[in-house]
């Protein structure tokens, strides 16, 4: 009288031994009328050009078994409280903003997250014209005159801006025949920037000379420009804000490196530019090239990704750029479309000579940019980038207050990131803090030599007066625990 | 459809996302800082970005609302669940620099995925670094170049690939400093051996090859192939952008490759975008474990952590900020982990299963075949050469008169030895039905143009625009809005 | 468009949402009680499933794709925001029957709820438990008649409702089980005051009115209504429905009403959903206080709790299984939290300036106004009389027509009295813009009617389908798939 | 030289002083036109209409300043974190289960979500097609022919249903004129559709009688029934399964309404019905009008709404049906189209006449169960409800081992919930449980007379092996913390 529950199970094994699978639509039926129209006996034979001796269907030690979506949900909602990094002051690349929720729930909906590169671009008027109008935006924001489709993120545009300058204004042939293109990056960059920059460059003979920074300021200094300035350059590299923060004096640099030959090279802070100074405005000509990190036009901070690369430019360089660029065009009937253009600059046309071997980009978070700053509008990034001010400003005073505590970089002009001098190793303060379930900034002893006890702290819009006042009262606890011990 | 910043109005102030300090004080910014210029960014109300945004996003086609047999692109369904889980609160709010102690639940993932790659690839070591697949292969170039030089071997100066190759191999050789060299292909579609035997040497760094090429073909002689480089000291590279016709049958490793990238929007299913963001990671064989781009995640005891470029001195360095599109790679993790270690093989036979369904009926349907003796991979091509001939219809016209039938269209053009040709791939998530109603169109088309080929060659009719002027593009670029 | 069970097919086991149980073991339901025949529920992939609805999303209109001036809908912005702030995870976990302590979170939302209601209603007490703004009705009638009963004033046996009143104003009072009668309406769109006083008398149970009315004008005579109503022993009960017109100006308290109801879809800002959920909280006197449906939040120092009927005797009961529409009122209260005190007013003030304008533009475009010598409210009525004389054009072509225009149509005969009327509702979220185009496209329709009325009769033209026979529809109902 | 952050503050005192306001897009240039073509001077007189002496635009204590999205984003994600029912047990009309992250995806679609009723059909076409595949899923897990568009909720739904009925089957007027009409609805069915049904049925002279259930299975028994049929009655309703979770003898229970001349309600769990009977097959005629809570379908249990109710029936009762209905039809060009039909039943043009004084529905929370049934299919719906069945029977073997536990109804059958009769009053069990973050049950001592020591356990798909072994520990814990006491 009572079935048994096993015949509930018929459906699992169903799974296994007949061959259903969540992502694949095909019955049996399907399957046998499928091989019938190929003349094969079963799926096996599809694979007979495959030599036999390299085949392998099992050995895989790493891969588990299926999961349904409900239980891998319930996992991944375990491991996810398992991440995030509680009340959070770390900046130093990657920032914490509000992020209007219309973004993610416009930039989510399947024909922008599914579709493939707008290749077609009849099919595809939706993401080109976004992205148009996210060219748009950078534009107006770096006040340069071209803007590409994105690049991977911050450090790689860097890296690319580097050789386009490069490109753009190669060494001339010195005495022994060709020299290697140098270009200047600053110790002020950030350290990671670098890295990439080394990493992306070292193999097309291109040298990266970093000049040393003011240690009242925590910028770019003369003397330390002047140093390297023995040998010609093709760029300066001209970062606003700096890794510490600081705000760079970018009308002197300009014009000091464009007065050498050099292209500038300007790596933004895009919220920054709100408030300060645009690239295309800086000295009397204007930086040449602009690039930085999109992350903070709606991104989330998510572990380091995806963010995007932004990168724009004069229009004389525009033939150097690298990745794609969108523009507008009519149709037959004369209304106005978009396509991808200036393509013979990319590696699927130009292959081995192209500007960069980038394909897929970071699409769509530019979707995600242009409908981040359309929803905050001119008044709302820049209040934004005023409250991130006024908030780093109001934790200053408090944390002055403390004894010990003091400015790294005394004479430093910040916008939403400083460093602070404390009296102890600030490895051990953040731990301390951690504690308090606060994040409190990033020690940059493991970064930069001898600053062990300097704490970089970033404090954006998202901070309120309380959490400044906990963050002091932490920071207090933590020095005055080394005291009493 | 108007843009954005014609529906600005001076003046308008509608932004929810207005922020004040969270308490006034003295500024520290000199003016002669600040930013006089406007910004230019448009000044609309929530509902007319919403409407705009939501209504531009109705003129695109997506595997959400069409079937795309984008040939090379692997077009399959994008499990909603895994975006989901990749945009869970914890996840989002995750600071790259913060303590390894307060992200490990996305470090668990990450470390899970590197091993399921490795499985997957038949490699020792994997980083997840790379944010794209074009980046991925520069990081495996990259690594190649840095075996050879730890071993002094200076003199290889010269990387080859087949001439049917994505342009991004030959570009990323180029970007690592090596000159390029191509390999001519067999009228089988196969990697000329003889010549290859011909173009290896001293100077021969390394093979970039994928298999399945982008002909859509199984390169039968691989493992002679490989003897072959291996032999001349060179390497290989393994371009997985078609491992999804492969996977859990037969993997790189066993086939002598030496390095492998995988594009986790092809065979994992994330989405693309628009044009990404995607992620690359890269597996390589034990010889170059110490060359792996950082970082990596390590596990030791319960305790994952991340290990950055001092641990390994080796490393070609970073690719990235941080630690790549973590969102992404979450992404690809959530889909593997639903399809498992019994399904990811059955990807590869139904991606199979179909392509050669479709090569079948196509065939039938009257057709030309690229490559007629061959068995389709995950992909195939046809040639509309013989179509070009008769009714000067070119694969052009062919691609936007299926928009029309309300499907987004092949690959064309690409490979480029094959002429007139587009490169179908159906991939395993469509059902036989939408496979049959594709023939059903594309043979529609074909009596079209045979009957009436101005209709062909003016398509697209029933897209927002119809065909666009990409000469006027080019010539009077037009790339940013402009209030003059 | 197909529908999904043609989709379908026999056998396709593609779901991911397959589950066993945490063991296997003996089951316990009887053979005979188990299902035999198939569920009818289609077999689709994930893909198709997808596909699928997101296709048929883009069939439709909503505010977030056009301009949707539907009078008496108040289909104003939807927040996003408020969206996902309802679909966190805490609150969607949220057990109505979990213990209070668990839902401090969700309680404090709803309390604070209910006092922004009565602030903007001034009314004595409310409760969020119906869920529409019908059941709002249902419980204010009944609340009524709960209060005559209690007094032992049995000999109450009409509602007076207005004839230009919305349906369910007379159905209510049917449900609640009152004969209903209908004032007449003056022909300035005012309740005709002399012949309430003619109708009322000790058999009034109550007056149900909405101010401003649905002849999109303010009920000027409001005291005076209120009076004749209270002097004859009965209560007035306010229909909340045109709130948007007046909140933060005038409040139903302050004209004389004993009762109300909100639609939270329209002065809140909730989403429609293509027909609900809505929510329709009710506020009430001091005097019917002791009839509120339950349940209603209170607060005990710092703990918010639920109140339940036991702990009001006098209450009408229940309106649903557990405490109504709790994320459709998650999503006011957000809404009322973002535009705050200050930003309520402006609601009114703006959707009352939008109103005026379209009616000013419209009429200086030659059109009819309903009411030309009343202010608009955040609504008014044209009327196409003198087209449809003239053409033969109707207001539900004209209304077709607007659709192909890329508008919504306002809505069309109603109310009754207003012959081959539209009533037009901006809202204040959209833009003078918008308006503009909306007045140019009613233009040239007008036009279009005059010149080639054929192409109005049978509009729309650009539609996923052309006008449907809804004559058929009802003669031959056609209301689930069959497999036949 | 240093701006003051004040200058930062603009835009805040624009929105205080000019009349910006988020959802309202005027710029002061916009409101000198408009006032202009209007021909008033200013806002205020736009409302000269308005006598004097009612108007107020102050007195809101409780209605506070208005927050940013950021802030206020903040607030409600502190309060979700004061929200939800850890691991739950609790149904009783509410259940948890697991809902495939894509139907909220596409329900969430701007153009389901912001659409309003589809008056316009041409302009509508998703919407009354995805509600006619609804209505067409009913009555295919119903196995009647004709659904409505839904009620508010289950509760609503039995009340319609109801109402419906007695106007279908009234009573025969008996010979003192008038009978009230009388509908059977055995205490088994769940207390809240009760008291529901009583509040919305007593104005219209409607007797709700209430049978006693049988101590054994917790189901209906005859003896209770018997007990009433001495006076005619229109209508019985039959619940499955009912309050205890427990599946009532339906086949027995229509056929005898039916010899008696009533109409038979069935009130199910659409979810149960992927493996139990359905009503149109209950008896020998089968039930002649199912109703019940769609919650199961993809409503997340959200403190208890939105949730639906769904309303299926016989075809001959199709004109009795309260609620908005949408047909097939065709289009001028003889296309496949929907429309809203039937409507000579609903308010808006029979007014009093109406059956039922509904407008607004359900609507988005059946486009919500439509993709949810597509994404799970019959079979997917059926493991689903086999699992929860399998769990309950799991925890059942675990809690019974426990001493001083057992059965209330020891004869029940079970789907997904049941009642355990503890050793102690059920109230303080579950207050302890709680303690280790587990909502244990429902205690029924509030609900039904004389079961204080009764507890309603719910188990569905969503919990796992761990759970059921966490919830017996934890049971045990608290029974014994008793004992040691």
């Amino acid at each position: 009288m009572f079935c048994r529950i096993e015949l509930f199970f018929r459906i699992e094994l169903f799974f296994r031994i007949e061959g259903g699978m969540p992502f694949i639509p095909h019955t049996q039926e399907d399957l046998r009328i499928m091989l019938d129209a190929i003349g094969a006996a079963d799926v096996e034979a599809l694979f007979d050009e495959i030599p036999a001796n390299i085949r392998s269907r099992d050995a895989m030690p790493n891969m588990p078994e299926a999961l349904s979506e409900m239980a891998l949900m319930r996992l991944m909602r375990e491991r996810a409280g398992q991440s995030g990094a509680g009340l959070n002051f770390i900046g130093a690349g990657a920032y914490e903003h509000h992020i209007p929720a219309a973004v993610w729930e416009i930039a989510g909906r399947g024909e922008f997250y599914t579709a493939y590169t707008p290749y077609q671009a009849e099919a595809s008027q939706g993401m080109l014209q976004a992205i148009w109008e996210f060219q748009s935006m950078m534009c107006g924001l770096t006040a340069l005159e071209v803007s590409n489709a994105s690049l991977y993120d911050g450090a790689t545009a860097l890296a690319e801006a580097i050789l386009m300058a490069v490109r753009a204004n190669p060494p001339k042939k010195g005495p022994d025949g060709d020299r290697p293109a140098r270009v200047l990056i600053p110790a002020s960059v950030h350290p990671k920037y670098r890295q990439v920059a080394a990493a992306m460059t070292r193999h097309q003979g291109i040298e990266l000379v970093e000049p040393s920074f003011c240690a009242k300021r925590g910028a770019a200094s003369m003397n330390g420009l002047n140093l390297v300035e023995d040998e010609p350059f093709s760029a300066l590299v001209i970062p606003l804000p700096n890794f510490f923060g600081s705000i760079e004096d970018v009308d002197t640099l300009t014009d000091w490196a464009h007065k050498r030959g050099a292209l500038v090279i300007a790596q933004v802070n895009p919220m920054a530019l709100a408030l300060l100074k645009p690239p295309g405005e800086w000295g009397a000509a204007g930086a040449d090239i602009a690039c930085g990190e999109g992350q903070p036009l709606g991104a989330p901070l998510s572990f380091g990704g995806p963010y995007f690369g932004f990168l724009t430019c004069r229009q004389k360089l525009a033939r150097q750029m690298p990745g794609r660029i969108v523009g507008r065009t009519v149709d037959k009937d004369e209304r106005e479309g978009f396509v991808l253009t200036l393509q013979a600059r990319e590696q699927h046309i130009r292959r081995a000579k192209a500007t960069s071997n980038i394909c897929t980009n970071q699409g769509l978070m530019t979707v995600v940019a242009a409908i981040h700053l359309s929803l905050l509008g001119p008044e709302g990034l820049r209040s934004a980038a005023s409250a991130c001010h006024g908030n780093l400003n109001a934790l200053r005073r408090r944390v002055e207050r403390i004894d010990g505590v003091s400015l790294w970089f005394p004479e430093a002009v910040s916008f939403h990131e400083m460093v602070l001098k404390l009296p102890m190793d600030a490895a051990l303060v953040v731990e301390r803090m951690r504690g308090e379930g606060i994040s409190a900034g990033l020690p940059l002893g493991e970064w930069v030599e001898g600053m062990d006890n300097a704490l970089l702290v970033c404090v954006t819009e998202t901070k309120t007066a309380e959490d400044l006042d906990r963050y002091a009262a932490a920071l207090s606890a933590a020095l005055h625990r080394e005291a009493g011990a | 459809m108007s843009v954005i910043f014609e529906q600005s109005q001076a003046g308008r102030l509608a932004s929810l996302h207005q922020n004040a300090p969270a308490e006034s004080g003295e500024a520290t910014l000199p003016e002669s800082l600040l930013r006089q210029s406007p910004s230019g960014l448009p000044e609309v109300s929530e509902l007319q970005a919403v409407r705009h945004y939501t209504r531009l996003s109705q003129k695109n086609y997506g595997i959400d609302t069409h079937f795309y047999p984008l040939g090379s692109c692997t077009m399959k369904y994008n499990p909603r669940g895994a975006h989901r889980m990749a945009m869970l609160p914890g996840f989002l709010d995750a600071h790259p620099l913060a303590d390894d102690s307060l992200n490990q639940g996305v470090l668990a993932c990450l470390y899970e995925l590197q091993g399921m790659i490795g499985d997957l690839t038949g490699m020792a070591g994997v980083s997840l670094a790379p944010m794209a697949g074009a980046q991925g292969e520069f990081a495996g170039v990259a690594m190649m170049r840095a075996y050879h030089t730890a071993r002094r071997d200076d003199a290889r100066v010269e990387i080859l690939t087949p001439d049917a190759a994505h342009g991004t191999n030959p570009a990323t050789a180029s970007m690592c400093g090596y000159v390029v060299r191509e390999i001519p292909t067999t009228d089988q579609g196969d990697v000329d051996v003889e010549a290859l035997k011909q173009m290896v040497g001293p100077q021969t760094a390394g093979l970039m090859l994928t298999n399945p090429s982008t002909l859509g073909v199984f390169e039968r002689s691989i493992s002679e192939i490989s003897a072959i480089v291996h032999a001349a000291g060179g390497l290989l590279y393994y371009d997985g952008a078609n491992l999804n016709a492969i996977a859990g049958r037969v993997r790189p490793g066993d086939m002598g490759f030496d390095c492998v990238h995988v594009n986790v929007h092809k065979t994992f299913a994330t989405p693309h975008g628009g044009g990404g963001p995607g992620a690359g990671p890269v597996g390589v064989s034990e010889r170059l474990l110490p060359h792996l781009p950082m970082p990596v995640v390590v596990r030791e005891g319960d305790e994952y952590r991340l290990q950055h470029c001092d641990e390994r001195p080796g490393s070609i360095g970073r690719m990235s900020t941080f630690h790549g599109n973590i969102g992404v790679l979450l992404r690809a993790y959530a889909y593997l982990r639903l399809v498992g270690r019994e399904g990811i093989a059955r990807v590869a036979d139904y991606a199979t299963l179909n392509a050669n369904y479709l090569m079948a009926r196509l065939r039938d349907a009257g057709f030309q075949l690229a490559f007629p003796e061959r068995r389709a991979t995950h992909e195939f091509i046809i040639s509309l050469k013989p179509l070009t001939d008769a009714t000067g219809v070119r694969a052009l016209d062919v691609a936007k008169r299926l928009l029309d039938y309300g499907f987004y269209a092949p690959t064309i053009y690409f490979p480029m030895l094959v002429p007139e040709c587009m490169l179908i791939e159906p991939t395993e998530s469509e059902s036989r039905e939408e496979l049959d109603r594709f023939v059903d169109a594309l043979t529609a088309i074909l009596q079209e143009a045979r009957e009436n080929p101005e209709l062909v060659k003016t398509a697209p009719h029933k897209t927002p625009v119809s065909r666009l002027d990409e000469t006027r593009a080019a010539r009077k670029p037009d790339l940013a809005f402009s209030r003059g």
